[in-house]
C-alpha cells in the first residue's frame, strides 16, 4: 500500500515562490526515487491560516492522508500541526519551526526537516561576533518570527548592539531606519525581513550611500529573490544549513537535476523540500507507515542522505546540522552564493530541554 | 537623540508621504472623482510594476519600461471599463465591491500564471543611481528626489485637470448625475473609459517608479490599496488638495512614529520591550490618525466642497 | 413580510440542504463534508450578523473582521486559561465552557461595538467603511504584534470547548450546534426586519434626513444596530475558532471583512437568506476549485465577476428574483 | 390675542459674508396660515431648516409651544410637534407610500425601539397612514413605492407623512410646487381646513394659493423682514411689489 | 417638416408602462405646451424624446434624422437642450462649473446667461447644492441654453421661482421664440403659458388625447384632462 502524503503550502499571492520551491524540490526527489510507493496530494493555502486548517482536516478525513508536509509560514504552522498531529498524522516540516513546536509543545508525531526558527538568526549572531563586530544595528518585523529572530542573534553574538529595531510586518520603504542605521555609529547591520521586505531594504540601502557591512539569514539572499534583489546584494553575508556549493554527491546531483529538470537554480526552500521526501522515502523503505511506531523511528534515524551532508535529529525532532556562512557572488550573469566559512558546527536549537517526549 | 536625525527623519517622512500620494494619485481620480470603489487598485499597479520590469530587463532601458508600464495598466484599465466597471454605473456600490474583489483575484492569479511565481529584477534607472550631498553630511538619494519630483508633478497636473478644465468638470459632473450630463450632450461613457484608463495609467506609473525602490511581486498591490484608500479618505473624497496633504500628513506621521515611539518608551522600560511595544503602537498609528480624523471631520480634512 | 414565495422555496432548500450534508456525508464516511459544512453555518453566521448592518441599514462595515476576531479570541483566551489553569482576569478562571464564551464574545463585541460605533457612525458613505476598517486595522496590528498571546502565530485550542449535553468533539454534534445558533440569528434577522425598529433601520438606509424630520434620531437606531450586528459576529467567531481549534490575526484582517462583505453580495445583499447562500457557494467554490488547480483563484475570481456582472441581487436574487418592500 | 404657538425673535444666519437670515422676528399663532414669501434666495428655506432644527442659527430664540427648542435637534422638535415638508421631496425610495406614512405614526407613537411585532401586520400603524393617504388624495397609490411615484404624487405623499406627524404646528417648504392645477387647487382646500389642525407657516411662491389662505403675510427679501400684514396691506405695499410680486398681485 | 416629431411613443418603466401612445410634434420656432394632470407622462415623454427612457416602440424624429436607438448625449448634440424636473443641477459644482460644463459653441455664452439670470453672476463660485430652489431653477435653465439648442424643452421650469423671476422666465421665452428656437414647454401656470403656446398636446394615462391651439382648448377639455 503506497504512502500517501497531503502537501500544503502556499502557491499563490506574495509568498508563493517558497511554496514552489518547497513543492519543486519535493516532487523531484520522489521523481528520482520512482513514483509508486508514494501518493502526493498537493494544494495551496493562499498563506490564509483558516484555509489551511481546512485543507489539513480535509487531507486527515477525507484522503486520509498518512503524513502532512509542506506549510512554509509559521502562524500556518501554529494553525496546522497540533491539530494535525493530535488526529495521529504525521507532520514533517520543510520550513517553518516556531520554538512552540521545538518545546513545550513538541510531539511525537512531528518532525522539523528544515530547521528550527532561531538557528539560522543564531549562527548569524555567531559569525558577527566571529567577525569581531562591536556594535551591531539589528532589525526584524514586528512579529513572533522577527522577535525570534532578534533573541536567536543576541544569543549568540558578544558586543553591543547600536540599536535593536522592530518594522512593520509588510513594510516596503525603509528610508527611516536607514538614516537610523546611518546616524547609530553601527559597524554591522543584522537583519531578517523575510521576501519582498527584504528585496525592497536591499535596494534602498543600496542607494543609500550608508556602507555597513550586511549580515542576515539566508532567507533574504535564496535563489529565489536574489535576482530580484540585484547587484545591491553581492557580498552580503548570510547564514544557512544549505548552498549549492556544498560539496557531497547527492547535493551536486540534486543542483544539477533541480536544474536541468525547472531550468533554474534551486533555492534553500528546494533543497529542503528535497530532503524532507528523502526523509520519508528512507522511512517508507524501512517501515510500513500504519505501524506508526516503527515508522517514527524509522524517520527518527534520518537514514537518508542530506543535500545538507551530515543530518540528524535532536530529542525534540529538530535538525543538529552545520550552519554556513555564504557570501553572496556572481557567476557570469547570475547571483549566487558561495560558502565561506562555517558559523556553527552540528547545531541544535534552544528549546529542546524544554520538550519533554 | 540629535536634531539633524529629527530633521532628516521629517524629510524623510514628506518624501515617504509625496511616494504615498503617488501610489493614490490613479485613484484620487478613479474613487475620488469618478465616485468607483475600485479595490483592483493595488492590481493595475503591480501591472505597472511588472510591465516596467519586463520590458526594462529585455531592452535594458527604464525608461522604455516606464513607457510599458503606462501602456499596460492603461490598456488593462480600458479593458476592465468597457467589460465590466460601465455595466456597474447605475448599481449599487456594493456591486462595484464585488467586482473589483474578484478582479484582484484574476489579476494576481493571471500574473503569477504570466511571470510566474518569483520575484522580477527592477532597478532604477543609471541616471538616478547615488546620493546626492546633503548639507551638515549625509547624502539623499537621488532616485528619491526624482519620485518627489514626479509626485509633486502630479499633484498639480492631477489638480489641473480636475478643477481646471472643463473636462475635469463633465467628469465630477458625471460622478453626481450621470444621466443630466449625457442629457447634455456629453459622452460620458467614452469620457469614463478614458479617465478610467488614465487613473489606471496613473497607478502603472506608480507601480513602475516605486517598484524600482521596492520588490515586484504578486501581491505588491495589497499594502498600497489600503494605503491609498487611507490617504483620500484623510484628505477628502475628491479633492486633490486633500490626497496630496493627507498622503504627506501619512507619510510624516508614520515615520516618526516608527521613529520616536521606541525612543519615547525607552525612557521608562527595556529597550528590547520599548523597541517592540514601540514598534507595535507605531504600526497602529496611522489608523489612529485616521479614526482621529474622521471623528472630528466626518468628511475628511478638505472635502470636494471647500 | 415575506419575500416572494420563489425566495421562501429557495430559503427552505437552502436549509434542508445544509442540515441535509453533514448527514449524508456522515452516512458516506466523510467526515470532512461535516466540517465543510460547519464551516459554511459560521461564516454564513457571521454574514448574517454583517447583513444585519448592512443589508438593512446600508452601513457598510469594512471592519467586521474585528468583531469575528474578538469572538475567535476570547474563545481562545478562555479556553488556553482553562487549559493551563491560569486565572485569567481579577482571578477569574479561564473556561472551556462554550455558553460562557459565546455570553462573554457577545457582550464584549457587543461593547466593543457600541464604542467603534459610536465614533464611527458619525460620518457616512465610503467614510464609513475606511473609518471602521481603521479600528479593525489598529486590533489587527494589535493582535500581530502582542506577544502575550501569540502574536502572528495564534493561539491553539487543545481540546474543543465544551457545550453540556453535546458532544462537541463530535463533528455532527458541533455542526448542529452551530446550525442552530445560524437559524437563530435568521430568526432574530427576520423578526428585527419586520420590526418597528427594522422599519427604521432601512429608512435611515434610504433616506436619513427624512428618517430624523419624522422624529427618529437615525445615530440611535444605527448604533442599535450596529451593536447587535457586531455580537452576532462576534458569537461566529467564537464557533470559528473552536471549529479551527485555533485562532490568529488573520482572522481581524481586512482580508476578513471583505469576505464577509463579499459573502453577503454573493448571497444577495439584504436578503434573510443572502448570507447562507453565499457562504455555501462560496465556500464550496473554494473547496473543490482549490481541489482541482493551483490556479483556482483565478477561477474563483472568474465565477465571483459572473455573478455581479448576470446575476443581479446575488445567488438568490438571482434564483428567487427581485426583492420586494412592501 | 393668542399666545403664540411658534415664535422666533432675532434670529440671525450667515452663510461667510451672506447674511441669509437677518434679524427675523415672526410668530404663528393658534389657528393662522402665515405665509412667507419673498424672492429666490431670499432665506425662506434657511428660516424653515433653523425652526425645524437641521440648520443651527447663528443667534437669536425659537421658542415653540413656550419652550426654547434652540437646544434640541431635528427628531426631537420633530416630536415636540413641528411638522415639515422639504421643498425637494425627501422621501425613503424603496419604500411604499404607505410604508413611508407609517414610518411617520411609528415616529409619532415613539415606539421605534420595538423588535418583535411585525408592522405589516400592525393596524395601529396601518390605519392612520392610509387615513393620512386619503386625506390627500393617494390612497389608490399606496403600494407604489415613492420612487415609482410621479413628481407631483410626491409632493402630495410628503404632506401626508407630515399629517400623520399629527405636529401641532407645520413648516410647509413649497407644497404647491410641482403639483398640477388640479392638485393645487384641491391643497389649497386642503390647507384652509387644516388650519384649524394646527397653524401653517407656509413658504409659497404661487400667489393664488398664498393671498387665497393667508391669515398674515411676511415678507422677506435679502434675509430680512420687510414687511408683515393682511393679503391686502402686502397686495399693496409697492416695495413687496417691485421686490417680488411684479405684475402679480 | 416638424422640428420634433413623435407619434405611437410607448415607454416603459422596467416592466411597468407609463406611455400607450403619445402623438407629438413642434414645429421649427413653435412652441408647444405639453400639458395632464399628475402622474399621466409628460416627463415620460420628454425622457423618451431625450434618449433617458428609450421608447419600446413608436417614430420619433428630430430635424429629419430618427432619434431611435440614439444615445442621449447623440440627442442633446443634435440640438435639444433640457431643463428637467426636479432642477438636478450638479451639485459639486459651482454655478459657473455647472454652465460650462455644458457649455457648446453659439450665441449663449456665460455672459449672456447671467444677463437673464443677475443672480447667478452673484452666486458665480457657490456650489450648486447650497443655492436656493429658485436658483437651481434659473441655473438649470441656464445650463440648457448653454448648449445652445435648437429645441428646448422646460419641464416644470417655473416650479419654484418667484412671480417677478417668473415673468422674467416668460418674456424671455417669448423673446427665445421671437429669435427662432422650437420650445416644448410643460408648466402648471395655464394663465402664463396659454398666451406663449402655439399649440397644446394634453396627455392621459399616458396616450395623446388632444391637441390643438391654445384658443381651442375648450371648458370641457379643461375639466376632464386638466381638472381646472
Ligand atoms: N450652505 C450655504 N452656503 C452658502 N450659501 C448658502 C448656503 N445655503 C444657502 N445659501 C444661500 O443663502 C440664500 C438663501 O437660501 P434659501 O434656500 O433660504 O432661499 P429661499 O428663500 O428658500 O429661496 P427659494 O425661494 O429660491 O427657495 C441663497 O442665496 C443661497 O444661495
Ligand atoms: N422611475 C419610475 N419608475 C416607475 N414608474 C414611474 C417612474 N417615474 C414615473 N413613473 C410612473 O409613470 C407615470 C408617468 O409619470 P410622469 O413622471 O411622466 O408624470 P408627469 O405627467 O410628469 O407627472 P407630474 O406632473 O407629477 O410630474 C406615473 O404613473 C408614474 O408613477
Ligand atoms: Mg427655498
Ligand atoms: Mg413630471
Amino acid at each position: 500500500e503506497p504512502v500517501k502524503i497531503g502537501m500544503i503550502t502556499t502557491l499563490s499571492g506574495g509568498g508563493a515562490g517558497l511554496g514552489v520551491d518547497v513543492r519543486d524540490g519535493f516532487m523531484l526527489a520522489l521523481k528520482q526515487a520512482g513514483n509508486s510507493e508514494v501518493e502526493l496530494i498537493v494544494e495551496d493555502d493562499a498563506r490564509k491560516p483558516e484555509l489551511a486548517v481546512q485543507i489539513a482536516d480535509k487531507m486527515i478525513q477525507s484522503d486520509k492522508v498518512d503524513i502532512l508536509t509542506g506549510i512554509i509560514w509559521s502562524n500556518l504552522a501554529m494553525a496546522v500541526v497540533p491539530n494535525a498531529v493530535n488526529q495521529g498524522t504525521f507532520y514533517l516540516s520543510p520550513n517553518a519551526g516556531p520554538s512552540a513546536l521545538a518545546g513545550a509543545n513538541c510531539n511525537k508525531n512531528y518532525f522539523n526537516v528544515a530547521w528550527q526558527n532561531d538557528n539560522l538568526h543564531e549562527a548569524a549572531g555567531a559569525y558577527a561576533a566571529e567577525a569581531g563586530y562591536k556594535k551591531v544595528f539589528i532589525m526584524a518585523p514586528n512579529y513572533p518570527a522577527g522577535t525570534d529572530a532578534l533573541t536567536g542573534f543576541k544569543r549568540f553574538y558578544e558586543g553591543d548592539l547600536a540599536n535593536e529595531v522592530y518594522t512593520k510586518l509588510g513594510q516596503t520603504d525603509y528610508a527611516a531606519e536607514i538614516a537610523q542605521i546611518r546616524a547609530s555609529g553601527a559597524d554591522a547591520v543584522f537583519f531578517f525581513l523575510p521576501g519582498g521586505m527584504g528585496i525592497a531594504f536591499m535596494k534602498q540601502y543600496a542607494q543609500s550611500g550608508v556602507e555597513l557591512p550586511l549580515v542576515g539569514p539566508a532567507f533574504s539572499f535564496s535563489q529565489d529573490i536574489l535576482g530580484a534583489v540585484g547587484d545591491a546584494a553581492i557580498g552580503v553575508k548570510n547564514t544557512s544549513q544549505w548552498s549549492k556549493d556544498i560539496d557531497n554527491d547527492t547535493n551536486k546531483a540534486f543542483v544539477e537535476t533541480f536544474q536541468a529538470e525547472y531550468g533554474r537554480l534551486p533555492s534553500l526552500y528546494a533543497s529542503q523540500g528535497f530532503d524532507t521526501a528523502n526523509l520519508i522515502l528512507s522511512a517508507a523503505a524501512k517501515a510500513d507507515v500504519k505501524d506508526q511506531d516503527a515508522f517514527r523511528a524509522a524517520l527518527k534515524e534520518a537514514d537518508f542522505s542530506s543535500t545538507r551532508g551530515d543530518f540528524a535529529f535532536a530529542s525534540n525532532h529538530h535538525p543538529i546540522q552545520d550552519i554556513y556562512v555564504r557570501e553572496v557572488i556572481k557567476e557570469g550573469d547570475t547571483l549566487t552564493n558561495k560558502i565561506v566559512g562555517v558559523a556553527l558546527e552540528d547545531h541544535q536549537d534552544a528549546y529542546a530541554a524544554e520538550c519533554k517526549m | 537623540m540629535q536634531t539633524a536625525l529629527l530633521i532628516e527623519q521629517i524629510l524623510n517622512g514628506l518624501q515617504f508621504g509625496v511616494m504615498l500620494f503617488l501610489m493614490a494619485a490613479g485613484l484620487t481620480l478613479i474613487f475620488g472623482v469618478m465616485g468607483l470603489i475600485n479595490l483592483a487598485h493595488g492590481s493595475l499597479y503591480m501591472i505597472g510594476a511588472f510591465a516596467c520590469a519586463t520590458v526594462a530587463a529585455a531592452t535594458g532601458s527604464f525608461w522604455l519600461g516606464l513607457v510599458a508600464s503606462l501602456a499596460a495598466a492603461a490598456a488593462a484599465g480600458a479593458i476592465v471599463e468597457v467589460t465590466v466597471i460601465r455595466r456597474l454605473y447605475d448599481r449599487d456600490h456594493l456591486d462595484q465591491v464585488l467586482a473589483t474583489f474578484a478582479l484582484i483575484l484574476i489579476f494576481s492569479e493571471g500574473t503569477r500564471w504570466v511571470f510566474g511565481s518569483f520575484p522580477l529584477y527592477l532597478d532604477i534607472p543609471p541616471l538616478l543611481r547615488g546620493a546626492l550631498p546633503l548639507p551638515g553630511g549625509g547624502a539623499y538619494p537621488a532616485y528619491r528626489l526624482a519620485i518627489i519630483g514626479v509626485g509633486i508633478a502630479v499633484a498639480v497636473g492631477l489638480y489641473l485637470l480636475i478643477s481646471r478644465t472643463r473636462l475635469g468638470m463633465r467628469i465630477r459632473a458625471g460622478e453626481s448625475d450621470r444621466e443630466m450630463i449625457a442629457a447634455l450632450g456629453v459622452d460620458i461613457r467614452t469620457l469614463y473609459t478614458v479617465v478610467f484608463a488614465l487613473g489606471a495609467a496613473l497607478a502603472g506609473l506608480a507601480g513602475a517608479l516605486v517598484g524600482a525602490l521596492q520588490s515586484v511581486q504578486v501581491g505588491m498591490g495589497e499594502p498600497v490599496l489600503i494605503l491609498a484608500f487611507v490617504v483620500i479618505v484623510i484628505g477628502g473624497i475628491g479633492s486633490i488638495k486633500g490626497a496630496l496633504v493627507g498622503a504627506v500628513l501619512v507619510g510624516v506621521i508614520d515615520t516618526l512614529g516608527r521613529f520616536l515611539l521606541p525612543v519615547a518608551f525607552a525612557t521608562f522600560m527595556d529597550a528590547s520591550s520599548a523597541a517592540g511595544i514601540g514598534a507595535a503602537l507605531a504600526s497602529m498609528l496611522i489608523y489612529v490618525f485616521m479614526a482621529l480624523v474622521l471623528a472630528i471631520r466626518p468628511q475628511g480634512l478638505f472635502s470636494a466642497q471647500g | 413580510m415575506m419575500g416572494n414565495p420563489r425566495e421562501t422555496i429557495l430559503n427552505l432548500a437552502l436549509v434542508l440542504l445544509l442540515a441535509a450534508i453533514p448527514l449524508v456525508a456522515t452516512g458516506m464516511g466523510e467526515p470532512f463534508y461535516v466540517t465543510l459544512a460547519t464551516r459554511m453555518a459560521i461564516l454564513a453566521l457571521a454574514a448574517v450578523g454583517l447583513n444585519f448592518l448592512l443589508g438593512l441599514g446600508g452601513l457598510v462595515s469594512f471592519g467586521h473582521a474585528a468583531f469575528f476576531g474578538i469572538g475567535g479570541y476570547v474563545a481562545g483566551i478562555a479556553a488556553t486559561h482553562a487549559f493551563n489553569a491560569e486565572p485569567l482576569l481579577f482571578g477569574l478562571p479561564g473556561t472551556n465552557q462554550m455558553i460562557v464564551i459565546w455570553l462573554a464574545a457577545v457582550l464584549l463585541c457587543g461593547l466593543a461595538a457600541l464604542a467603534i460605533g459610536v465614533i464611527s457612525l458619525r460620518t457616512s458613505g465610503v467614510y464609513f467603511i475606511m473609518i471602521t476598517l481603521a479600528f479593525a486595522q489598529m486590533i489587527y496590528y494589535f493582535a500581530i504584534s502582542w506577544p502575550a498571546y501569540g502574536g502572528e502565530d495564534g493561539l491553539s485550542i487543545y481540546v474543543r470547548n465544551g457545550f453540556p449535553g453535546v458532544n462537541t468533539l463530535n463533528g455532527l454534534h458541533f455542526f448542529y450546534l452551530c446550525f442552530g445558533l445560524l437559524l437563530a440569528a435568521l430568526a432574530v434577522f427576520s423578526v428585527l426586519r419586520n420590526s418597528r425598529f427594522g422599519a427604521a433601520l432601512e429608512a435611515s438606509r434610504q433616506n436619513q434626513q427624512r428618517l430624523a424630520a419624522v422624529g427618529i434620531a437615525p445615530f440611535r437606531v444605527k448604533l442599535v444596530a450596529f451593536a447587535i450586528s457586531g455580537m452576532i459576529t462576534g458569537l461566529a467567531g467564537a464557533l470559528f475558532a473552536d471549529l479551527n481549534r485555533f485562532v490568529s490575526p488573520s482572522m481581524l484582517s481586512w482580508h476578513m471583512s471583505g469576505e464577509l462583505i463579499v459573502l453577503i453580495i454573493l448571497g444577495g445583499t439584504g436578503r434573510l437568506f443572502g448570507p447562507v447562500a453565499g457562504a455555501m457557494v462560496y465556500v464550496l467554490f473554494e473547496f473543490y476549485l482549490g481541489g482541482v488547480t493551483e490556479r483556482w483563484q483565478f477561477f474563483l475570481g472568474l465565477i465571483l465577476l459572473g455573478v455581479v456582472l448576470f446575476a443581479r441581487g446575488g445567488v438568490v436574487g438571482l434564483i428567487a428574483g427581485k426583492a420586494r418592500h412592501g | 390675542m393668542a399666545e403664540p404657538i411658534l415664535d422666533i425673535r432675532n434670529l440671525n444666519k450667515s452663510f461667510g459674508a451672506l447674511k441669509a437670515t437677518d434679524n427675523v422676528s415672526l410668530d404663528l399663532r393658534p389657528g393662522e396660515i402665515h405665509a412667507l414669501i419673498g424672492p429666490n434666495g431670499a432665506g425662506k428655506s434657511t428660516l424653515i431648516h433653523q425652526i425645524a432644527g437641521s440648520l443651527r442659527p447663528g443667534s437669536g430664540t425659537i421658542r415653540f409651544l413656550g419652550r426654547d427648542i434652540g437646544a434640541l435637534g431635528v427628531p426631537e422638535r420633530t416630536r415636540l410637534g413641528l411638522g415639515r415638508t422639504f421643498q425637494i421631496s425627501s422621501l425613503a425610495p424603496d419604500y411604499s407610500a404607505l410604508r413611508n406614512v407609517m414610518l411617520a405614526v411609528q415616529a409619532r407613537q415613539g415606539t421605534s425601539f420595538r423588535f418583535v411585532k411585525a408592522v405589516m401586520r400592525d393596524r395601529s400603524l396601518r390605519d392612520p397612514a392610509l387615513e393620512a393617504l386619503e386625506r390627500v388624495g393617494l390612497a389608490e397609490r399606496a403600494h407604489v413605492s415613492a420612487a415609482e411615484l410621479s413628481h407631483g404624487e410626491r409632493r402630495q405623499l410628503e404632506i401626508a407623512i407630515a399629517l400623520a406627524l399629527g405636529s401641532k404646528a407645520f413648516l410647509l417648504d413649497e407644497p404647491m410646487a410641482g403639483m398640477g392645477p388640479e392638485g393645487s387647487k384641491a391643497l389649497t382646500t386642503f390647507l384652509d381646513g387644516l388650519r384649524a389642525e394646527a397653524p401653517i407657516l407656509l413658504v409659497e411662491h404661487d400667489m393664488d394659493a398664498v393671498f387665497a389662505l393667508a391669515d398674515r403675510i411676511s415678507v422677506l427679501v435679502y434675509g430680512r423682514v420687510i414687511a408683515t400684514g393682511t393679503v391686502e396691506e402686502i397686495r399693496h405695499n409697492p416695495d413687496v411689489r417691485q421686490a417680488y410680486l411684479g405684475e402679480e398681485g | 417638416m416638424m422640428l420634433l416629431e413623435a407619434a405611437g411613443l410607448e415607454t416603459f418603466y422596467g416592466a411597468s408602462q407609463a406611455l400607450f401612445g403619445v402623438d407629438l410634434a413642434v414645429g421649427e420656432g413653435e412652441v408647444v405646451a405639453l400639458m395632464g394632470r399628475n402622474g399621466m407622462g409628460k416627463t415620460t415623454t420628454i425622457r423618451s424624446i431625450c434618449g433617458l427612457n428609450p421608447p419600446r416602440a413608436g417614430t420619433l424624429s428630430f430635424a429629419g434624422s430618427s432619434l431611435r436607438g440614439l444615445r442621449p448625449h447623440r440627442v442633446a448634440r443634435l440640438g435639444i437642450g433640457l431643463v428637467p424636473e426636479g432642477r438636478r443641477c450638479f451639485p459639486n459644482l459651482t454655478v459657473e462649473e455647472n454652465l460650462t460644463a455644458a457649455a457648446r459653441a453659439g450665441a449663449w455664452t456665460h455672459t449672456r446667461i447671467e444677463t437673464l439670470f443677475p443672480r447667478l453672476a452673484e452666486r458665480r463660485r457657490q456650489y450648486a447644492d447650497t443655492l436656493s430652489g429658485g436658483e437651481q431653477q434659473m441655473l438649470a435653465v441656464g445650463r440648457a441654453l448653454m448648449t445652445n439648442p435648437k429645441l428646448l424643452i422646460l419641464d416644470e421650469a417655473t416650479e419654484g421661482l418667484a412671480p417677478v423671476i417668473r415673468q422674467d422666465i416668460w418674456s424671455s421665452i417669448r423673446k427665445l421664440k421671437e429669435e427662432g428656437l422650437a420650445i416644448l414647454v410643460v408648466d402648471k401656470t395655464m394663465s402664463e403659458l396659454l398666451p406663449v403656446a402655439d399649440r397644446c398636446v394634453v396627455l392621459e394615462k399616458g396616450t395623446t388625447v388632444w391637441s390643438g391651439l391654445p384658443e381651442e382648448l375648450s371648458d370641457d377639455i379643461r375639466n376632464r384632462y386638466l381638472g381646472v
